[in-house]
């Protein structure tokens, strides 16, 4: 019998995912796609959340975590919880799409269908305990984020985006199937759990090492981290951006639930083998993002080597705890911590780019200048979402760093402390370009070509607003009082409670 | 009074400006009047709660930690919301509070170009929510948290309404507008130094682990450096990323830099604030966090600091000396005179950290109306350059003998607030804390007594230029130079009066926090 | 927090059977309990000068003269009563503790104080109505006696310290109100540089006072006096290890306040200041605050076993400051300027006593000097408000214009110069006599220097007021001014101070009465002075002959004649050059100390700051815009960049290359292959 | 039969595909050359199968589904292919530097 | 188990094996060399046979059949219009590959990873034999093991191929003139 109260939010989102294709059929009004988009993702929701608290809830029986189909399928908390990240991102991508989509000619029945699609891989992932169910999941994330980028198809930049992400992509992916069969070949199965406890003969070969080598590599590819990151800025800049602000969150975390899963889950016991690969891997994503992202000039690809660093950020408690043989809950909760709030922060920041996109029809940082001018709000906003990328308090940025930090420090070695100093320094460095684009559209003039009289009579579309509105409290609460975050990231790690 | 003692009191001083400051966010732009008043109002609201709570504070008790809290905050690493105040960060909220009203009143017609008074108070009320709340906080990521909100709205006061004019960096050549250098200059100090700061607040937090819960709570984690805990090699690392995060703020020598172009950039009000209050935040976290935490390694780099704190003071007398622009020069006098407060904090003794403290209560008092005035100086010459100025007693009387007060405040005149915290860090260096050596805070000492002439040198070289001879022409006919105007009058007086005050009666001050930096040092290095 | 505002008064009994004078002593009762008052009515009269003054119907001078006029008749009163039955007092009111260690807002009442608070009551009083004459019309009527009452006030604070540190707030009230004072006319930068110059000595000789006391009272663990008192004379005290270097320390200070030399430089400058100024600071009060410091510490310089040397060094430096110092009078224009370096002259002579131990002798001289010093300042003044200039050569023959002038100018001089039976005779002669006593007693070096060396001061002294009175007052007037003689209001207190210069040394004839030596004796502490028991005859019989033989000498060089040329004409070619520069001391400070800090280092400094400091920051920022644009370079071509180096090598064309490489695509997927490689290799290997 | 001479076989055909993926300019080309290497992987995965006699089957059935995913990708990668073609008359995937800093 | 060299030389499966292989491998490499475009992908055509070939020779029918349908059946098909859609030059000497300055590291980088992945095999499974299955592995089997095992990737295969389906076309179609625009 399978339970279908733990399927219960992937079957609500594949209904939904046939319903947004079903209407788009059936109507002329495009944005109804959005709205039942919409629905279906509040409706999935409810069971996540019933999930949660099930053993509280008088009609509902049956305690996490729920294994279905071999333990190939596990909903537990920390699946929970990322499916919760992911539909709230999908939820805020969509709403950054309606006035974008039509602005010029989409087609928009397809365009949400294949996020919804995305969507869909993206929380199957969440669940996935074995390599099988994890790679397909991650090629639903990865088909229509292809697609996805070459939306714009009169643009000469989005099919190039398009077709570098594609190229870049597939060749991940057999790097990282690759790494899956050779996992295979030496140990005998696909599932996270028996690879966890492999025994110490299979762990030692050469083989098996080259397997998880190469499948952490081809995971970096979905986070942009060194050495897949090189699409990063091209398919960011070229993309349309709503698109870019899902595959900088959505996309992107679900290669982190990859990556989660496998560290934690698969290869809990072999941390001293990934550790000093992650540890490596963070300290170049970081060092690399933030030192190119200085010289950038416009916005979203200033945001892509932003997300090749927060990647970076990210990897470091992974790669410090790993290696340094420490208590790997911490890091794990560190980086959902981090996870959830690059979520909002990124997202509120995209949405602030496409709010000014939208008027001054450039990406350019030069034709943002003085954009105080022209939309004070708008760029308040800005500021407060690169800074909190920045991890300024009270913005909720800080508490990411704070956890990544506290779980590097935590470990108590010099691969924890190097990477903290390193991190730090980082942390200066990304300063100097979130500062830039602050700097460019606070402090300085209005450019020539830019009419601020004109630009200031442009409204912002409804759906922005409500999606910036929802990132700004999201921002300034989560900042003010991060305990939620901290235990939501609790509540998800404490699947690895007993394993160490 | 039950509900204000216990911590609800300190709570409404920490963040009632950021309540003002949401209002002020729902102000309609065009109503500036509505802007100014609710602005005033909750300076004035916030102020008189803060002296109802140094009314209400206990004297007798002034080394406990009074009117505080302490909250769950972040669960997951277990910060509290733990706040409270003793005689030591008292006065210094105190004087938060009053600087904030000070520059509202001043702001009530001066505004700095680009108009918007509304960004402009709002961003003063949100650096009194940090300003306050970094002196109330008890818990390190508290602390840290309000420490780092400051940086914000100063960041934006520096680069919005900075100074315009173009500025040769030195040694790379590059040509750019001082306010975007200052702004990121001033930032990127601060985050350097926090970033480590931040990195020690987590290693502290880890050690204690070692004996108990983790904790980041200031007052535990005391109990522990003095119990010995916190020792060796990591005593010594986090010893150095706190002391890099403070000293940057402080700023010691050689991480001074940022200063004078910050507070040469900044708005008046924006210089005011920084130099009266950001500064002490640094010295602040010196005799709250870091002495009392890591005491033998406080005391193992003592040498140090006051080593620092002198280079401080004669370097900056001495790069005063050479200064042709009035803020500047002020600027520079402020790395000298809080070299003279490290002096203090670095014998670690109670008459050193007594005259640390006071001296940071002057500094604030004196350099925020140096300031001051040299702001509304600026704003009615359109010029800073000395050489151009002069005769100032002629076309400005009350200006000028504000100026003067003021300079000779700033020197340490005896019997104006100054001189407590310059002639106190001189007399603890005589006699630094058992085991430093004798001889060279000996030496210290008396190259900062030498210190001590240049400052007036260079004070009375400024009334000079400034104040005296007669005017040049291009300023007889000026009809922007009008004397001292009502809501001058206001925001200054306060502080004249409070200089004079402090300076004849410095129990004020001393009065809180003798017994409480008795009782640290005395925990802090077994009496 | 107010309740501790409540007084905590300490009363003495400690009186030590050592002191060489009985001193019978009360406390003075509600007198002595409201003597702060001498103190507060200055100080209050200051602000409301400041704020009222130039409403009230008297600009302020009458606040201010009504000021000092009570000063003067409470401090008669007490010095009445001292007299009588002796009053020792200390009232203190806490003003905060910082560690061990109290501050405390006191007032002494004992012979020391009262002397300086008649002192300073009756000259400052005769003075300020003096100044109403003479600042009338200035632009800064009010503002002037604004801050004469500030220095008035901060003289008392000084002088009524019972710490260590009232006693520096006083004397850097004294400072700052003396800098006001000096730079009164700052719209020349003259003035403003010469109040300067005041400033800044005084700053530079702080720096010993600080220490000074600074080490005083850590090692007594203590500021008040009365306090390291006690513990120095029961033993309680780690003082005798550093005691010589607090008291040259302290000395240091009082060379700068006193104008000893070699910090003497700023004194004749400070005639820069208005006139009466001079009078009261320059000559009666503020110069004197170092000799009253000396004393107020007497009880520790006296005692070897804790100043060590100290009480030689002194001697010496004062003997070099009054003969040396007198010298520079020789070669003045300036009638203000002989009258400033005879100033510093006769406070050498006082410096000079207190070394050699002469306690009173040193005081008697301060007190007359006060009187004979200003009366001689204000008949200067008188003579420049006549003829509009403070040279000599624009005066001459004013003994007809200006009869109550030259009369009382010429008590003035007998006074300074000595001659019986004016006060300075007796004060100066029983310096004089107690140095020689104690050469005789103790023969050292530093004794016998003072002795001889005052008998020379002597000389010039008479010599060079007999120059000046030859050329003021004597000969024809070769001003263009309309010389005339001063109004009521400024004769009489030139009359007033006549009296005392004429009468005030009889309170001190050795052997005849010792009421000054009463007096000034009612202390605490056990003053154990050397003083001469009766006249020394031998030493008047050579000292007045000297004196009068340098007055006729003078007279005789600068008798009036023919041209002013000819009078200027007579000099002493190797000494007069010297003389007129001063011993280049000035020049040495201004060309060795000052322009080289302000210049060079202070902009070597800056230069330092900006360059080199501030150069870490600013090329990490330049490297890492530099390391950015080259990652970032190398992050999107590097293929290029390996090829366009590879086809460089081989000699291909670049630009051909470079057209034929730019499958981007595929450079990034090498990259990262390369990279998935280079891991894995990494990773096979270790 | 060892079982090295199947991985083996899969490892060159993965090296050659990715040689392809590297060198090739028409993005037709590309797209096989990844078929090669996703075909390599499938070698390994059977083979791997056959040898553990893994009972159930699951390199077989992962194989199943690359071979569907790879079907997907091409339709994806090809559609991709004609749309850059659309706008530049072109396939060659060396032209693509509209994004060049 | 592990056999030698002489053992697998007298299995005849081995010969086979080479039979099949090297014909792959030498197609696999014409598919990243040849200068004719439709050559190279019928070449794709050999290489994916010879996988197939080689996955019946163990046993795994299913499999191999299915690799023969959907690729040589569907995949080759999409490819060789792509090949015609974009008018990809059909002559022999078309301009197809990088220039040599690129080839050569490719190559390089190749065979790097060539040994890198070889060495690892060979260092971990030496000489182990692979027993020839005795029966090939049923159809049946597969399917019970895929429904109850990975019912969920099977079904999000389902999404994958849909959107693959519905993407591709709306991405590839050309976009109807303005006029569909109301």
């Amino acid at each position: 019998m399978i339970d279908y109260h733990a399927i219960l939010p992937e079957i609500i989102l594949g209904v939904t995912v046939l319903a947004v294709l079903a209407t788009d059929l059936v109507t002329r009004e495009k944005y109804y796609g959005a709205i039942v988009g919409m629905v279906g993702l509040f409706a999935a929701l409810v069971p996540i959340f019933t999930l949660g608290v099930c053993d509280d809830l008088a009609f509902c029986s049956g305690s996490l975590p729920r294994e279905l189909f071999g333990g190939s399928y596990v909903v537990d908390q920390y699946s929970l919880v990322m499916k919760g990240l992911f539909i709230g991102a999908a939820f805020i991508a969509i709403l950054l799409s309606v006035a974008y989509l039509q602005s010029d000619r989409f087609y928009e029945g397809e365009y949400y269908f294949l996020l919804l699609a995305a969507l869909f891989g993206a929380v199957v992932m969440a669940s996935s305990r074995d390599f099988i169910t994890m790679i397909v999941g991650l090629e639903l994330v990865s088909g229509p984020g292809f697609l996805l980028a070459g939306w714009r198809k009169a643009d000469e930049k989005s099919n190039e985006a398009a077709l570098k992400y594609f190229i870049i992509g597939v060749i991940a992916f057999a790097l990282l199937v690759m790494g899956v069969s050779l996992l295979y070949g030496i140990s005998g199965t696909q599932l996270f759990a028996d690879l966890a406890v492999a025994p110490a003969a299979v762990v030692d070969e050469p083989v098996f090492l080259l397997g998880m080598l190469f499948v952490f590599l081809g995971f970096t590819f979905k986070i942009s981290a060194v050495p897949f990151h090189v699409w990063t800025p091209d398919v960011y800049e070229g993309s349309p951006t709503p698109v870019t602000a899902w595959l900088s969150v959505g996309s992107k975390t679900a290669g982190f639930v990859g990556f989660l899963s496998v560290a934690y889950l698969a290869f809990p016991t072999h941390a001293n083998l990934w550790g000093p690969l992650l540890w490596i891997l963070a300290i170049a994503s970081m060092t690399l993002g933030n030192l190119v992202a200085v010289k950038q000039t416009n916005i979203v690809r200033l945001l892509g080597y932003s997300s090749i660093a927060q990647a970076g950020f990210m990897l470091a408690p992974f790669g410090a705890a790993a290696a340094a043989g420490a208590d790997l809950q911490q890091a794990f909760g560190a980086t959902i911590i981090y996870l959830l709030i690059y979520a909002v922060m990124n997202l509120g920041a995209f949405g602030v780019v496409i709010a000014g996109g939208a008027r001054v029809k450039s990406y350019e940082l030069d034709d943002w200048a003085g954009m105080w001018r022209w939309a004070p709000g708008l760029t308040v906003l800005l500021a407060m979402f690169f800074m909190s990328l920045a991890g300024i308090p009270p913005l909720a940025g800080w508490f990411a760093k704070l956890a990544m930090f506290s779980a590097t420090i935590g470990v108590g070695s010099w691969w924890g402390y190097s990477i903290a100093v390193i991190a730090a320094l980082n942390s200066v460095v990304a300063f100097v370009y979130y500062s830039k684009v602050v700097k460019s559209t606070v402090f300085d003039n209005v450019p020539d070509h830019v009419d601020p009289e004109a630009l200031s009579r442009i409204e912002l579309a409804p759906t922005l607003t409500v999606a910036l509105g929802v990132t700004t409290i999201l921002v300034l609460f989560l900042g003010v009082f991060p305990g939620v975050i901290g235990n939501l990231s609790k509540f998800a790690s404490e699947i690895l409670a007993g394993t160490f | 009074m039950e509900w204000f003692d216990s911590g609800w009191g300190l709570s409404l001083v920490v963040f009632l400006p950021l309540v003002g400051a949401l209002v002020l966010a729902a102000i309609p732009r065009a109503n500036e009047a509505a802007m100014k008043w609710v602005a005033l109002v909750t300076a004035i609201v916030t102020f008189v709660v803060s002296i109802v709570l140094a009314m209400r504070f206990d004297y007798g008790a002034a080394a406990d930690i009074q009117f505080g809290t302490n909250l769950p905050w972040i669960d997951a690493i277990s910060a509290n919301y733990h706040i409270g105040i003793d005689g030591i960060s008292l006065p210094l909220v105190v004087l938060s509070t009053f600087i904030t009203l000070l520059v509202v009143i001043y702001s009530w017609e001066h505004w700095p170009e680009p108009h918007n008074p509304k960004l402009l108070l709002a961003l003063v009320m949100i650096l009194a929510t940090g300003m306050t709340g970094t002196f109330v906080a008890l818990d390190l990521i508290l602390f840290f948290v309000f420490f780092e909100i400051v940086l914000l709205p100063m960041y934006f006061m520096i680069g919005i309404w900075g100074d315009t004019s173009m500025r040769v960096v030195p040694v790379v050549n590059w040509e750019i507008e001082l306010r975007l250098y200052a702004s990121i200059k001033f930032f990127l100090f601060t985050l350097f130094g926090s970033a480590f700061m931040l990195l020690g607040f987590l290693a502290l937090y880890f050690k204690s682990g070692d004996v108990g819960p983790n904790t980041f709570d200031i007052l535990q984690l005391s109990e522990l450096g003095r119990a010995g805990v916190f020792t060796g090699a990591f005593a010594f690392w986090v010893f150095a990323a706190l002391f890099l995060g403070f000293a940057v703020k402080v700023p010691m020598w050689p991480l001074h830099t940022w200063l004078p172009d910050a507070h040469t950039a900044a708005p008046t009000i924006g210089s005011v604030i920084l130099a009266a209050i950001l500064l002490k935040l640094g010295t602040y976290g010196f005799i709250r966090i870091l002495i009392p935490i890591l005491p033998d390694e406080a005391r193992r780099w003592a040498w140090f600091i006051g080593v620092l704190a002198v280079i401080g003071i004669i370097y900056g007398s001495l790069a005063c000396l050479a200064q042709n622009d009035v803020k500047r020069l002020i600027a520079y006098s402020s790395v000298g005179h809080m070299g003279f407060v490290m002096l203090g904090v670095a014998t670690m003794t109670d008459i050193g950290i007594n005259a640390a403290i006071i001296g940071m209560v002057a500094h604030g008092l004196i350099t925020g109306l140096l300031f001051f005035i040299a702001g509304s100086m600026a704003h009615r010459y359109h010029t800073r350059d000395m050489n151009r100025l002069g005769g100032q007693m002629l076309l400005m009387p009350k200006m000028g003998v504000l100026l003067g007060f003021a300079a000779m405040a700033s020197l340490g005149l005896p019997s104006l607030a100054g001189f407590w915290g310059e002639f106190m860090s001189l007399l603890a260096s005589f006699n630094p804390l058992d085991g430093l050596s004798l001889g060279l805070f000996r030496t210290l000492m008396v190259l900062a007594s030498i210190g001590t002439v240049m400052t007036a040198g260079y004070m009375l070289w400024m009334l000079r230029s400034v104040n005296f001879g007669e005017p040049a022409a291009e300023w007889l006919d000026d009809h922007n130079l009008h004397d001292v105007d009502k809501f001058e009058w206001m925001a200054w007086a306060p502080l004249v009066v409070m200089t004079i005050a402090i300076g004849i009666y410095p129990k004020i001050v001393l009065g809180a926090t003798n017994d409480a930096v008795v009782n640290l040092v005395n925990k802090a290095f077994g009496g | 927090m107010l309740a501790s505002l409540t007084p905590l008064v300490t009363r003495f009994a400690f009186l030590s059977e050592e002191s060489g004078h009985e001193v019978h002593a009360g406390d003075g009762g509600a007198l002595a309990q409201w003597a702060w008052l001498i103190v507060v009515v200055p100080v209050v009269i200051t602000f409301l000068i400041v704020f009222f003054g130039k409403k009230s119907p008297l600009k302020g001078w009458g606040m201010a003269t009504f000021g000092m006029a009570f000063v003067a008749v409470y401090g008669a009163v007490l010095a009445w009563v001292n007299l009588q039955e002796g009053i020792l007092y200390e009232g203190a009111i806490e003003i905060g503790k910082i560690g061990p260690f109290a501050l405390q807002w006191g007032w002494v009442v004992d012979g020391l104080s009262i002397m300086m608070y008649f002192l300073v009551g009756v000259v400052g009083f005769l003075v300020f109505v003096y100044a109403k004459g003479y600042m009338k019309g200035d632009v800064r009527y009010t503002w002037f006696f604004a801050s004469f009452s500030l220095f008035a006030g901060g003289m008392l604070v000084l002088v009524s310290a019972p710490n260590l540190i009232q006693l520096i707030v006083g004397w850097e009230l004294v400072g700052v109100s003396s800098y006001l004072l000096i730079a009164h006319y700052w719209e020349d930068f003259d003035n403003v540089d010469a109040g300067n110059k005041a400033f800044m000595t005084n700053k530079v000789a702080d720096v010993g006072l600080f220490i000074g006391a600074i080490i005083m009272a850590l090692s007594a663990g203590s500021f008040q006096f009365s306090e390291i008192f006690e513990k120095m004379l029961s033993g309680q005290t780690s003082l005798a290890q550093f005691g010589f270097w607090a008291g040259l320390a302290l000395f240091i200070g009082a060379m700068g306040k006193s104008a000893q030399f070699p910090f003497h430089v700023w004194l004749p400058d400070a005639m820069a200041g208005p006139t009466p100024v001079s009078a009261l600071m320059h000559a009666a009060t503020m110069v004197t605050a170092g000799i009253y410091l000396v004393a107020r510490l007497f009880p520790f310089y006296q005692l070897p076993e804790f100043a060590g040397n100290v009480n030689a060094i002194i001697a010496i430096i004062g003997a070099i400051t009054l003969f040396f110092m007198g010298l520079l009078a020789l070669t003045q224009d300036d009638i203000k300027k002989v009258l400033a370096y005879s100033t510093v002259s006769q406070l050498g002579y006082m410096m000079a006593a207190m070394g050699v131990g002469a306690y009173s002798a040193g005081l008697f001289h301060l007190f007359t000097h006060a009187f004979f010093k200003s009366l001689l300042f204000l008949g200067a003044g008188s003579v420049i408000h006549a003829v509009h200039s403070n040279n000599m050569s624009d005066m001459g023959g004013l003994r007809k214009y200006m009869p109550a002038t030259f009369w009382t100018f010429m008590i003035g001089t007998g006074a300074l110069v000595g001659l019986f039976p004016f006060a300075g005779f007796w004060s100066k002669d029983e310096i004089i006599a107690s140095g020689y006593h104690t050469a005789s007693v103790d023969p050292t070096f530093a004794a016998w220097f003072m002795v001889i060396l005052s008998i020379g001061g002597a000389f010039i002294t008479a010599f060079y007021m007999a120059r000046a009175v030859s050329l003021t007052f004597f000969g024809d007037y070769t001003g263009h001014a309309h010389p005339h003689e001063s109004p009521k209001v400024m004769t009489l207190p030139l009359m007033g101070l006549a009296a005392f210069a004429a009468f005030a040394g009889f309170l001190n004839v050795p052997g005849v009465t010792d009421v000054f030596i009463r007096w000034v004796t009612v202390r605490a502490f056990p003053i154990v002075e050397h003083h001469a028991e009766g006249l020394n005859w031998p030493l008047v019989f050579i000292v007045t002959p000297i004196v009068l033989v340098a007055l006729t000498v003078g007279f005789w060089l600068f008798r009036p004649k023919e041209t002013q040329a000819e009078r200027d004409a007579f000099t002493i070619p190797v000494l007069y050059p010297l003389f007129e520069h001063k011993f280049y001391i000035d020049d040495f400070y201004m060309d060795g100390i000052i322009r080289p800090t302000m210049g060079p280092l202070a902009d070597g400094t800056l230069w330092i700051d900006m360059n080199i400091v501030d150069a870490v920051p600013n090329l990490a920022g330049g490297a890492a815009k530099h390391v950015a644009a080259a990652v970032n370079t190398v992050d999107q071509n590097v293929v290029d960049g390996v090829f366009n180096t590879a086809s460089a090598g081989t000699g291909a064309t670049g630009g051909f290359l470079r057209k034929a490489l730019t499958g981007r695509v595929q450079q990034y997927a090498a990259m990262s292959f390369a990279g998935v490689v280079i891991i894995a290799a990494l990773f096979m290997i270790f | 039969m060892t079982i090295i001479q199947f991985v083996l076989l899969g490892a060159a055909l993965f090296s050659i595909g990715l040689y392809g993926v590297l060198t090739r300019k028409n993005a037709v080309l590309v797209l096989a050359s990844v078929e090669l290497m996703l075909a390599a992987v499938n070698v390994n995965l059977v083979a791997f199968d056959v040898y553990l006699g893994d009972a159930s089957h699951a390199g077989q059935i992962m194989t199943l589904f690359l071979i569907a995913l790879a079907a997907a990708e091409v339709g994806i990668g090809i559609a991709i292919v004609l749309l850059v073609f659309r706008n530049r008359r072109s396939a060659n995937i060396d032209e693509l530097d509209v994004m060049r800093y | 188990m592990t056999i030698t060299f002489s053992d697998w030389i007298t299995e005849i499966a081995n010969w086979v094996f080479l039979a099949i292989a090297l014909p792959t491998l030498g197609a696999a490499i014409l598919v990243v060399s040849a200068k004719n475009i439709v050559r190279a992908v019928l070449a794709l055509v050999v290489t994916l046979a010879g996988t197939a070939a080689l996955f019946m020779m163990l046993g795994a029918e299913f499999v191999g059949w299915t690799v023969v349908l959907v690729y040589i059946g569907a995949v080759i098909i999409l490819f060789l219009i792509g090949i015609m859609i974009t008018r990809a030059p059909l002559t022999k000497n078309a301009d197809l590959s990088q220039p040599m300055s690129m080839r050569a590291p490719a190559a390089l980088l190749s065979i790097i990873l060539f040994a890198v992945i070889g060495w690892a095999v060979v260092a971990s499974f030496g000489a182990a034999a692979i027993p020839l299955p005795d029966e090939a592995t049923t159809t049946a089997s597969i399917g019970e093991t895929m429904f109850t095992n990975w019912v969920i990737p099977f079904e999000v295969m389902s999404f994958v191929l849909l959107a693959a389906l519905v993407g591709g076309i709306a991405l590839a179609r050309q976009d109807a003139p303005e006029e569909e625009e109301a």
